[in-house]
C-alpha cells in the first residue's frame, strides 16, 4: 500500500493543505492551516532524516531507500516510483525549512491570502514531489508543477515591474523545461538495449547504461541546459534578477531557496547521472559557462543598487558554483555542490526574507537611500549580517563548508584545465566579499539617511521565527558539516563508481 | 598532567562569545565586561599552564633526544574531504605555538582589562566584549592549528573579527570604510593562501602540519617536477601561501588596510593590529618554514618584500601626524623586520638564527607595541584627539603614561637593556650573515625607527604646552594604567629571556646564542643617532621640522600621503574594476544577454504582426494560399523524392 | 441484401434513433413544452451514449466499406462525450428568445454532422468517407449561419461554405488521381497498389488529399477560414467546430494516412506532414499572440493544437495513435471548459474581448478559475490533463527514432513556450491586471455550471487516471495490424 | 499505369476545366460566378473518375458510382451555398465576395 511509505506524505500533506485552504473562510483559518501544514512537513522531514540515518546505520547500503514502485502508465512503462538517497533527503529537509520560514515570512500577506497560500503549497507539492521521485516522468511533471505557480505568485503579489518579470521568468523556465522534456523522452527511448523494455526509472537506466554515446552528445546538453536554466546558468540566467526583484518575499525565498535547487539536483540526477560519458566529454563547455556564471554574477552584483538585484546576481554566482562543482565529477566536489545547495538555499532565503522585511518597512530597496539600519532595527540587521557572512564564506556558517568542499574537490581533478578553472572560481570569494560588505556597509552601517526611517520598528514575532529557523539551519551546517556529509556519502560512492 | 585541557583555550572564549552575543544585550555593561575579563583571565591561565608544561614539564614526552617534540594534544575530525584530506580541529603544541599562546593571552588579557576603563560608557559595550572573545578564540585557534586548513578557518575568523572590531563605531563612515577595506584586502590575500593550500594539498595529499614539515624534501618532490608558467608548482604554492601571510601581516603592497584600521577602538588596535593578528603572516611562514627553506626563490621574494616594506613603512612613519598612524606604520615596519628575518634565515646558515630572531622579535614586539598602543589609547582618551598637534607637554599630566611610552620607545629603538635590543640584534645578525647588504639596510631602517618613535614621543610629551582649557588631560583610571605598568615591565625585561633555548628552528633544547657585540654596538649607535636627531628636532617647539618639510616638498608630501598607495588602489578598484569591469558587465547583462531574450520576444511579436496580412479576410486569397500550399507540398516532396 | 450488417453499426443506428426522436419531438411537441426540447435532447443523447457503451461490436459492413473496430468505437464514444458537453453548454443559448424558434434545427443539424463524423471514422472506402466528410461539413455551414441577426455569422458561413467547397473539390481531384493509380477506392486495396517508388501523380494526389482533410483539421496553410468562422459563428457552434469536428477529422486522417498510404510513409507524406506540422504550430501560435477576441484567439490556439495532434499521425505507431485519441479527449475537455466560460459570459454580457476579462477573478472567481484550468491544460501544464496528452504525443512521435523527428519535437516544444505565453495572457487578464472589471458578478445557469464542472473534473482527473490511457492503448493494439504498411 | 492517347484526350480537358474553375474562383467577384467556377471544378473531378474507370479499370463500376455520388453532393453543396449567398445578400445587399472582409487579421 502506497500510504505505508513515508515519502508519499510529502506530496499528500501539501495537497491536503490545498484542499483545506479551499474550505477556509477567513485569514485566521488560513493561517492555522498553513502553519499546521508547514510544521507537519518540517516534522516529517526531520523524521525522514532520522529514519534514513537509522536505516543506513542498520547497514542498508542500497542507493535509494524507502523505495516504492507502482505502475502508472503501463503501456509506456511509466511508474510512480519513489525513493530517496542522501542528497534528496537533505534537500527535502532544506525545502521543509524554507517552506516553514516562508509561511511566517508571508504572515501578513495581502491581498488574497488564501489564494497566495494555495499557490505557495502547490509549488511546495512540486518541489517535494520532484525530490522524492525516481521516475523521469514524474520528475518532469513535478518540476513543472513547481514552476507554474511562480507566474501567479509574482504576477499577483509581486511589486515593481511584476507582469513583465513574471512572464519572463515563466517563459524562460518553461523554455528550459522544453529542452528537458525532449531530453527525457530521448533518454527513455534509449534507456535499454531491449526496445521492449524501455523504462523511465533512473536507477534502471543508470544500471543499463545503454544510451549510445552518440546520443549522449545530444541528450546531455538538452537535459543539462533544461535544468541549467533553473540553475541560472550563464546565458540563461536573466530571469533571476527580474524575477526575484519583482517577487514577494516568501516567493523569492522559496524560489531562490528551493526551486533553483531543482535545477542543480536535476542536472545531477538526470544529466550527469544517466549520461556519464557525455558528462565527461562535454563538461568543459558547461564548466566554462558555469565558471562565467560564478565570476560574472558576482561582478554584476558589485554595482547593483537594488537589494534584490544584488542578491539575485549573488544567487547566479552561487548557483553557478553548484553546477560548476557537479560538473567536476569528483566525489568531494559533488558533496560540495550538495552542501552549496543547502547553504545557498538557506542563506538566500534568509536574505530575501530580510530584504522583504526591510522593504516592508522602508518601502525602498535602493541601498543609496538607506543607511544606519543597525541603529533602527538591530535584530534584522544582525540577521542580515549573519546572512552576509554566510554568503561570503565565513567559517562556522554554511557557505564556508560548501565552498571549501567545492574548491578542494574541483582542484583534485587530474586535468590542468579544470584546476585552472577552479582557481578562476575561487576568485569569487573575494568578489563576494566586496559586494556583501558594500551592501552591509551602505544599508546597515553609517548614518541614517532618511529621518522617516527613525520611527521604524524591529522584527515582530513571526518575522523572528522565520529568520531564526533559517539561521539555525545555516549555523548547523556550518558547525556540523560532517553530519550532512555523512548523509550524502553513501549516495556518492555509487555515483563515483559510475562517473570516475 | 595531560595537555588535552589546552583545548579549553578555544572553548572558553567561544562560550563567552556566544554568551555575550546572545544575552549580552540584556546584561548590565559592567557585568558583561567582568564576564569577558574573567573568562579571558582563565583562558590566559590555562594557556600559561599549557605553555609552561610544554616548556618545562618532563612527563609528557615533550623532549626526546634533546629535541622538543610537536605534540598533537587534541584532535577532532571536523570535515572529511577525502580519505587523506581531512580538516581537523586540533591543538598542536610546539615551541612557536606555545610561545604564541603566551603572547596572545597576555596581550589579550591586558586589553580586556584596559578596555574596562577605555570603553566605559560606550554604546555596544557588551558587543565589544563579545567580539574581543571571538577574536581571541580565532587567534588562539590559528596558532594552535594542527593542520593548514584549520589555520585557514581561523585565519578567516580572525579576519572577520578584525572587520567587526574595526567597524565597531559603525555609524562613523570612516570606520565602516576602513573595516571594509581591511577585510577585502586581507580577503584578497587569503585567496592566495587558499589557492596555495589547494596546490599544496593536491600534490602532498595532506593538510597536516606535522606531516608536511617533518619531511619537507618529500613535499617538494611530491610535485614531481610539475611546472606552471615556468615556475615549479611548489614554488607557486609556497609563494601564494606567503601572499596570504603578506596580506595579514600588511606587507607592501597589501599593507594599505592597516593604517586605516586605526579607526577602530584603540585597545583593538593594540590587540589585533599591533600584537597578534598582524603577526599571523609571520607565524604562517614560520609554521611552514622547513618547506620554505627549500624554496629559495620564494625565500628571496620574502626577503625583498620584507626589507622593502620595512624601509617604506619607516619612511612614511616619519611624516605622519596621527599618532595611531605612526604606530601603525611602525608596526608594518617591525613586522617587515620579522619577515625579512625569516627570509634570510636558513637551516644551513647559522642554524636558523633568523628564524629564532624573527620569533623573538615577534614576542618582544607584541609586548612593547601593545604597550605603545595602549599608551596612545590612554592619551587619546584624555585628549580626545588622534592628532599630534592637539598634544604636547603631556608628561606633566600623565606621568605613568609618559614612562610607559618612553619604555616602549626605547624598546622599539633597540636600546639595551630593553627587550627590542635583543631581538633586533638577532635579526641584524641573521641579515648580516645572509648578506651585508641586508644587514646595512635593516640597520638604517632601525635608525629611522628610533627617529620616528622619538619624534612621536617628543611631540606628545614634550614639544610645546598648548592650552587645554577646561579639559585638562588626566591620568587614566587604574584599569588602564595597570596594564600599562605590566606591559612596561615586560617591555623592559622580555629580552632577557634566553629565547633561543625555547624556540629555535631545530627545536633543540640546547641552543647557542649570544649577543654579537659588533653588530649590537653598531645598531645601538645608529639608534642613538636617530634618537639624537629626533631630540634635536622635536624636543622643544621650533620651526625646523616644518622648514625641512618645505625644503623637500615632493618627498615629504609623498611620504605623508603614503606614497599614494591608497590612491592607486582606489583607482584600481573604483576606476578599473567597478567602472570598467563590473559596470560594463552589468550593462552587458541587462542589455545584451537580457536584451537577446527580450529581442526574441520582440521578434516573435513583430513577426506575428507582419504576417497578419495572410489572414486578409478575403476568401479568394484564402483559397489562393490553400492552392499554393497544396502545390508547394507536392513540389517540395517531388523534388526530394524524384 | 444482408440486413444483419446494420448490426455492425450500432452507434450510427443509435444516433439515427436519437435524431429521429428529436425530430419527432420538435415537430409534434405542443408549443408550451417547447423549452423542454433542449433538455430532452440532452437526456436522449446521454442515454444513447450510455447504452452504446455496452455493445461494442467488431466487424465490417457494406462489403468492407464500413468497419467497426474497438478503436472506432472508442473514438466515437469520445466524440459522444464531447457532444454531450456541447449540448449541455448550449442549453442556455438554445433557449434564448431568438434561437428558441429554430433550436430544433440546431439539434438536428448537430446530430447529422455527428453522424457524418461517425462515417468518416469508420469509413474504409473513400466513397463512404466523402459522404461522411460532406455530411459533416455541409450542415455545419448552416449552423455557422445560425445567428441570423449578426452579420459576422453570415460572413463566416460564406467563408466556410466557399472554402469548404473548394477544398472538397481539390480533395476529390486528389481522390480521382488515387483512383487512377490504384483502380480502387478501398483503403486496403490502395495500400497494396501504392507501394514502391511513388509516381509524381501519387505525390500530387497525396498533397490534394492531405489538403482536403487538413482543411477540416485547419492545418496551415489550409487554415485560413478557421479564425473568421470561429469568430463569426455562434459560440455553441464554435465550440463544436473546434473540438468534435477536429477530433473526428484527426482520427480519420490518421486512418487514411496509415492504412491507405502507409507504404509511402517515409517517402512522401512524412515530409509533407513534417512541413505542415511546423507551419501549423508556429503560425498558429504567432497569430494567436495578437488576438484580443477570445473566440478568435481560441481559433488560432486550436490551429496550433491541431499541429500537436498531427504529431500523433506522423508518429504512425500505436503509441502515436493512442496518444492522438487521448489528446483529442483531453482537448475536448480543455477547450470546452474555455468555451463554457466564454459562452457563459457572452450570454450575459455579450463580451468576448480579452480586455473585458480584466480582473475577472475579483467578480467571478469560479469562472476565472475554470478558465485558468482550461488555459493551463491547453498550455500543457501539469498536473492537468494537457500535460499528459502532450507528453504522450511527443513520446509517440519520438518513438519513430528519426533524428528529424527529434528536431520536429524540439520545434514543437519550443512552440509550447509561445503558446504558454498567450495562454498566460488570458490568465494575466483575469488574475493580475488591476482595474474595474467590466463583467459584473454573474450567476450562471445550472446547465452551464454542469458543463463547466464536467470539464473541470475532466481536466483534473483524466491526466492522473492512467486507466484511460492504458485502455486506449489496448484498444489501439487491437487493430494494430494497420500499421504493417508503414515503411 | 500507362496513359495512352485516348485517355489523355479526356484528361487534359478535365484538367483544363479544373484550372478554369480555380481561376474563376480566384478572379471573379460575384459569388454566383464563383459557385459556377466551383461546379466546373467538381465536374472535372467527375470526368476524371468516369474516364479512369472506363479506360483503365473497365471491369468495375467504382469510379462511376463515385461520380454519381459526387454529382449529388455537388448539388447539395450548391443549394446550401446559394442559400447562404442569399442570406448574405439580405444583409449587405451585395454579392461581391471581396466585401466579406470584416473579420480579418
Amino acid at each position: 500500500m502506497i500510504f505505508s511509505n513515508i515519502l508519499i506524505y510529502f506530496v499528500v500533506i501539501p495537497i491536503l493543505v490545498l484542499g483545506c485552504l479551499f474550505a477556509t473562510k477567513n485569514i485566521k483559518q488560513v493561517r492555522t492551516v498553513v502553519v499546521i501544514g508547514a510544521s507537519a512537513l518540517m516534522v516529517l522531514a526531520l523524521y525522514l532524516v532520522y529514519s534514513f540515518l537509522q536505516q543506513r546505520g542498520a547497514g542498508n547500503a542500497s542507493e535509494m531507500l524507502f523505495r516504492y514502485d507502482a505502475v502508472w502508465f503501463k503501456p509506456l512503462n511509466i511508474h510512480f516510483a519513489l525513493g530517496v538517497d542522501g542528497i534528496s533527503v537533505v534537500l527535502i529537509l532544506l525545502s521543509a525549512f524554507i517552506v516553514f520560514g516562508g509561511v511566517f515570512a508571508s504572515w501578513r500577506m495581502d491581498p488574497l491570502p488564501k489564494e497566495f497560500f494555495l499557490w505557495f503549497f502547490l509549488l511546495s507539492t512540486g518541489v517535494f514531489g520532484f525530490f522524492i521521485s525516481i521516475d523521469m516522468f514524474t520528475m518532469v511533471m513535478f518540476y513543472e508543477v513547481a514552476l507554474i505557480p511562480m507566474y501567479l505568485l509574482i504576477g499577483v503579489w509581486g511589486s515593481g515591474n511584476k507582469r513583465y518579470a513574471a512572464m519572463k521568468l515563466t517563459l524562460m523556465l518553461m523554455g528550459g523545461s522544453a529542452f528537458l522534456m525532449l531530453g527525457v523522452i530521448g533518454i527513455y527511448f534509449h534507456s535499454s538495449a531491449d526496445p521492449n523494455n524501455l523504462t523511465m526509472n533512473i536507477l534502471t537506466i543508470a544500471q543499463n547504461n545503454a544510451i549510445p554515446h552518440s546520443w549522449q552528445y545530444f541528450l546531455f546538453p538538452m537535459t543539462f541546459v533544461g535544468f541549467g536554466v533553473l540553475g541560472a546558468m550563464f546565458p540563461f540566467h536573466t530571469w533571476s534578477p527580474d524575477g526575484h526583484a519583482a517577487a514577494p518575499t516568501a516567493v523569492s525565498m522559496l524560489h531562490a531557496g528551493v526551486l533553483m535547487k531543482l535545477g542543480g539536483y536535476g542536472c545531477f540526477r538526470i544529466a550527469i547521472f544517466l549520461m556519464p560519458f557525455a558528462a565527461q566529454q562535454l563538461n568543459w563547455i558547461f564548466l566554462i559557462l558555469t565558471g562565467i556564471s560564478v565570476v560574472y554574477g558576482a561582478l554584476s552584483a558589485c554595482v547593483q543598487t537594488d537589494l534584490k538585484y544584488i542578491n539575485a546576481y549573488s544567487s547566479v554566482s552561487h548557483c553557478g558554483m553548484v553546477l560548476f562543482a557537479l560538473l567536476m565529477l569528483t566525489n568531494t566536489a559533488v558533496t560540495g555542490a550538495v552542501l552549496q545547495m543547502l547553504s545557498h538555499g538557506l542563506m538566500t532565503a534568509l536574505f530575501f526574507a530580510l530584504i522583504g522585511m526591510i522593504y516592508g518597512r522602508t518601502h525602498t530597496r535602493d541601498i543609496r537611500k538607506m543607511g544606519g539600519m543597525m541603529n533602527i532595527m538591530p535584530y534584522l540587521s544582525v540577521c542580515f549580517v549573519i546572512a552576509g557572512l554566510a554568503s561570503l564564506g565565513l567559517p562556522g556558517l554554511s557557505g564556508f563548508v560548501a565552498e571549501m568542499n567545492i574548491f578542494v574537490g574541483s582542484f583534485m581533478h587530474p586535468d590542468l584545465f579544470h584546476r585552472i578553472l577552479t582557481i578562476v572560481g575561487t576568485t569569487s570569494i573575494v568578489i563576494t566579499a566586496v559586494y556583501i560588505l558594500r551592501m552591509v556597509g551602505k544599508l546597515l552601517l553609517g548614518q541614517v539617511q532618511d529621518k522617516h526611517h527613525l520611527t521604524l520598528t524591529d522584527a515582530n514575532w513571526y518575522e523572528r521565527l522565520s529568520t531564526l529557523t533559517l539561521i539555525v539551519g545555516i549555523v548547523t551546517i556550518g558547525f556540523f558539516p560532517s553530519f550532512f556529509v555523512e548523509i550524502i556519502k553513501n549516495s556518492l560512492s555509487f555515483v563515483k563508481a559510475l562517473v570516475m | 598532567m595531560n595537555l588535552n585541557y589546552t583545548i579549553a583555550v578555544l572553548i572558553l572564549p567561544f562560550l563567552t562569545f556566544v554568551f555575550l552575543g546572545l544575552v549580552g544585550v540584556k546584561m548590565k555593561k559592567k557585568a558583561a565586561g567582568i564576564v569577558g575579563v574573567c573568562s579571558m583571565g582563565v583562558t590566559a591561565f590555562i594557556a600559561f599552564a599549557a605553555a609552561f608544561t610544554y616548556f618545562f614539564g618532563t612527563d609528557q614526552g615533550q623532549v626526546i633526544d634533546g629535541v622538543r617534540q610537536q605534540l598533537q594534544v587534541f584532535d577532532y575530525t571536523w570535515m572529511q574531504f577525502t580519505k587523506n584530506l581531512v580538516i581537523k580541529i586540533g591543538v598542536l603544541l610546539d615551541p612557536i605555538s606555545a610561545m604564541m599562546l603566551i603572547v596572545i593571552t597576555t596581550v589579550s588579557f591586558m586589553v580586556h582589562l584596559y578596555s574596562l576603563g577605555y570603553m566605559d560608557g560606550e554604546k555596544g559595550f557588551q558587543r565589544y566584549y563579545a567580539f574581543l572573545s571571538l577574536f581571541t578564540l580565532a587567534m588562539l585557534g590559528l596558532v594552535v592549528a594542527s593542520n593548514i586548513f584549520q589555520m585557514y578557518i581561523f585565519w578567516e575568523l580572525v579576519g572577520i573579527s578584525s572587520y567587526l572590531l574595526i567597524g565597531f563605531y559603525y555609524t562613523t563612515p570612516a570606520a565602516v570604510a576602513a573595516a571594509k577595506k581591511a577585510f577585502i584586502v586581507t580577503r584578497f590575500a587569503d585567496l592566495g593562501f587558499l589557492i596555495g593550500i589547494l596546490i599544496l594539498s593536491y600534490y602532498t595529499q595532506t593538510f597536516d602540519f606535522i606531516t608536511l614539515t617533518s619531511n619537507p624534501g618529500a613535499v617538494i618532490s611530491s610535485a614531481g617536477g610539475a611546472t606552471f608558467l615556468g615556475c615549479s608548482a611548489m614554488a607557486w604554492a609556497m609563494t601564494l601561501i606567503f601572499i596570504g601571510g603578506a596580506g595579514k601581516s600588511a606587507m607592501f603592497p597589501l599593507h594599505i588596510w592597516l593604517p586605516d584600521a586605526m579607526e577602530g577602538p584603540t585597545p583593538v588596535s593594540a590587540l589585533i593590529h599591533a600584537a597578534t593578528m598582524v603577526v599571523a603572516g609571520v607565524y604562517l611562514v614560520a609554521r611552514l618554514f622547513p618547506i620554505y627553506c627549500l624554496e629559495q626563490g620564494t625565500m628571496t621574494i620574502i626577503t625583498v618584500i620584507g626589507a622593502f616594506t620595512a624601509f617604506y613603512a619607516a619612511a612614511v612613519a616619519c611624516t605622519q601626524s596621527d599618532i595611531k598612524r605612526v604606530l601603525a606604520f611602525s608596526t608594518i615596519s617591525q613586522i617587515a623586520f620579522m619577515m625579512t628575518s625569516l627570509g634570510v634565515a636558513s637551516q644551513m646558515l647559522d642554524n636558523g638564527v633568523g628564524y629564532m630572531a624573527s620569533m623573538f622579535h615577534l614576542f618582544t614586539h607584541a609586548m612593547f607595541k601593545s604597550l605603545l598602543f595602549l599608551c596612545a589609547g590612554a592619551i587619546i582618551h584624555s585628549v580626545h584627539s588622534n592628532e599630534m598637534t592637539a598634544m604636547g607637554g603631556l608628561r606633566k599630566y600623565m606621568p605613568i603614561c609618559n614612562w610607559a611610552f618612553l619604555f616602549g620607545c626605547l624598546a622599539i629603538s633597540g636600546i639595551p637593556p630593553f627587550s627590542g635590543f635583543f631581538s633586533k640584534d638577532e635579526i641584524l645578525v641573521a641579515a648580516y650573515a645572509k648578506s651585508p647588504l641586508w644587514g646595512i639596510w635593516l640597520a638604517v631602517v632601525a635608525g629611522m625607527t628610533a627617529f620616528y618613535m622619538f619624534r612621536l614621543y617628543y611631540k606628545i610629551f614634550w614639544w610645546n604646552n598648548p592650552d587645554y582649557g577646561d579639559h585638562k588631560p588626566h591620568e587614566a583610571p587604574w584599569t588602564m594604567t595597570l596594564p600599562l605598568i605590566i606591559l612596561g615591565l615586560l617591555a623592559l625585561c622580555a629580552g632577557m629571556i634566553p629565547f633561543g633555548k625555547y624556540v629555535n628552528l631545530a627545536r633543540t633544547v640546547e641552543y647557542e646564542s649570544g649577543i654579537n657585540w659588533m653588530v649590537a654596538g653598531s645598531s645601538v649607535l645608529i639608534a642613538l643617532i636617530g634618537i639624537g636627531l629626533a631630540t634635536k628636532l622635536y624636543l622643544k617647539e621650533n620651526p625646523k621640522p616644518d622648514r625641512m618639510a618645505e625644503k623637500t616638498p615632493g618627498l615629504w608630501t609623498a611620504a605623508y600621503r603614503r606614497f599614494y598607495m591608497d590612491e592607486f588602489y582606489q583607482y584600481i578598484t573604483h576606476h578599473v574594476i567597478f567602472a570598467h569591469v563590473s559596470t560594463p558587465i552589468a550593462w552587458f547583462d541587462r542589455h545584451i544577454i537580457d536584451g537577446t531574450m527580450n529581442m526574441l520576444a520582440r521578434v516573435t511579436h513583430s513577426t506575428s504582426y507582419s504576417i497578419r496580412r495572410f489572414q486578409s479576410g478575403n476568401i479568394q486569397s484564402y483559397v489562393w494560399i490553400y492552392l499554393i500550399g497544396a502545390l508547394a507540398l507536392a513540389t517540395i516532396v517531388m523534388l526530394c523524392v524524384i | 441484401m444482408d440486413y444483419s450488417q446494420f448490426l455492425m453499426m450500432p452507434q450510427e443506428i443509435g444516433l439515427l434513433i436519437v435524431f429521429l426522436l428529436v425530430f419527432l419531438f420538435d415537430t409534434f411537441m405542443p408549443k408550451r413544452l417547447q423549452t423542454s426540447l433542449s433538455y430532452i435532447t440532452c437526456v436522449l443523447f446521454a442515454v444513447y451514449t450510455a447504452v452504446s457503451m455496452i455493445c461494442p461490436l467488431k466487424g465490417m459492413a457494406f462489403a468492407g466499406m464500413f468497419e467497426s473496430t474497438a478503436a472506432t468505437f472508442v473514438m466515437k464514444q469520445i466524440l459522444n462525450i464531447g457532444m454531450l458537453i456541447v449540448l449541455i453548454q448550449s442549453i442556455k443559448w438554445a433557449n434564448e428568445d431568438f434561437t428558441i424558434v429554430r433550436r430544433g434545427e440546431f439539434y438536428e443539424l448537430l446530430l447529422v454532422t455527428l453522424f457524418g463524423m461517425y462515417l468518416m471514422i469508420s469509413a474504409r472506402h473513400f466513397l463512404l468517407f466523402v459522404i461522411g466528410l460532406e455530411s459533416a461539413s455541409l450542415p455545419l455551414a448552416a449552423l455557422v449561419a445560425f445567428d441570423k441577426k449578426r452579420y459576422e455569422s453570415h460572413e463566416a458561413a460564406a467563408k466556410y461554405m466557399f472554402t469548404a467547397m473548394f477544398s472538397s473539390a481539390i480533395f476529390m481531384m486528389g481522390l480521382s488521381f488515387v483512383y487512377g493509380i490504384a483502380g480502387s477506392l478501398y483503403f486496403n486495396d490502395i495500400a497494396f497498389k501504392v507501394a514502391g517508388t511513388p509516381s509524381a501523380l501519387l505525390i500530387v494526389a497525396l498533397a490534394f488529399v492531405i489538403s482536403g482533410v487538413g482543411f477540416k483539421l485547419s492545418l496551415v496553410p489550409f487554415h485560413l477560414w478557421t479564425a473568421d468562422v470561429y469568430q463569426g459563428a455562434p459560440t455553441a457552434v464554435t465550440s463544436y467546430l473546434s473540438v468534435i469536428s477536429k477530433g473526428a477529422a484527426a482520427y480519420a486522417f490518421l486512418i487514411i494516412m496509415v492504412q491507405t498510404f502507409g507504404a509511402v510513409y517515409s517517402q512522401v507524406w512524412e515530409w509533407m506532414l513534417y512541413a505542415l506540422i511546423i507551419l501549423t504550430i508556429t503560425l498558429g501560435n504567432l497569430f494567436a499572440i495578437r488576438q484580443r477576441n477570445l473566440k478568435r484567439f481560441l481559433a488560432f490556439s486550436s490551429i496550433s493544437q491541431a499541429g500537436y495532434i498531427m504529431l500523433g499521425v506522423i508518429a504512425a505507431n500505436e503509441i502515436g495513435m493512442a496518444s492522438l485519441m487521448y489528446y483529442v479527449l483531453v482537448y475536448i475537455f480543455s477547450n470546452l471548459a474555455a468555451f463554457g466560460v466564454i459562452s457563459a459570459i457572452e450570454n450575459k454580457t455579450g463580451r468576448v474581448g480579452m480586455d473585458d476579462y480584466n480582473g475577472l477573478y475579483h467578480t467571478n472567481p469560479k469562472l476565472a478559475f475554470t478558465m485558468m484550468l482550461a488555459m493551463f491544460s491547453l498550455g500543457g501544464i501539469p498536473p492537468f490533463a494537457g500535460f499528459f496528452s502532450k507528453f504522450f504525443i511527443f513520446m509517440g512521435a519520438v518513438k519513430t527514432g528519426e533524428v528529424a523527428i527529434y528536431i520536429l519535437v524540439l520545434i514543437a516544444l519550443i512552440n509550447t513556450i509561445i503558446s504558454l505565453y498567450y495562454y498566460l495572457l488570458v490568465v494575466k487578464a483575469m488574475f493580475i491586471v488591476e482595474g474595474d472589471c467590466v463583467v459584473p458578478r454573474i450567476k450562471s445557469e445550472t446547465s452551464e455550471r454542469l458543463g463547466m464542472t464536467i470539464c473541470t473534473l475532466g481536466i483534473i482527473l483524466i491526466g492522473p487516471a492512467s486507466c484511460i490511457y492504458t485502455f486506449l492503448t489496448l484498444v489501439v493494439k487491437d487493430g494494430s495490424s494497420m500499421f504493417c504498411f508503414i515503411q | 499505369m500507362k496513359f495512352d492517347l485516348t485517355i489523355l484526350m479526356y484528361i487534359i480537358p478535365s484538367v483544363i476545366m479544373f484550372c478554369c474553375g480555380v481561376y474563376g474562383f480566384i478572379t471573379r467577384k460575384n459569388m454566383i460566378a464563383i459557385l459556377i467556377s466551383l461546379e466546373l471544378m467538381l465536374n472535372a473531378v467527375d470526368i476524371n473518375f468516369v474516364v479512369f474507370n472506363r479506360y483503365l479499370f473497365p471491369g468495375q463500376m467504382e469510379g462511376m458510382m463515385f461520380s454519381l455520388f459526387a454529382i449529388a453532393i455537388a448539388a447539395g453543396e450548391t443549394a446550401l451555398a446559394i442559400a447562404i449567398v442569399i442570406n448574405v445578400y439580405r444583409v449587405v445587399k451585395n454579392v461581391d465576395i471581396r466585401e466579406l472582409t470584416k473579420m480579418k487579421f
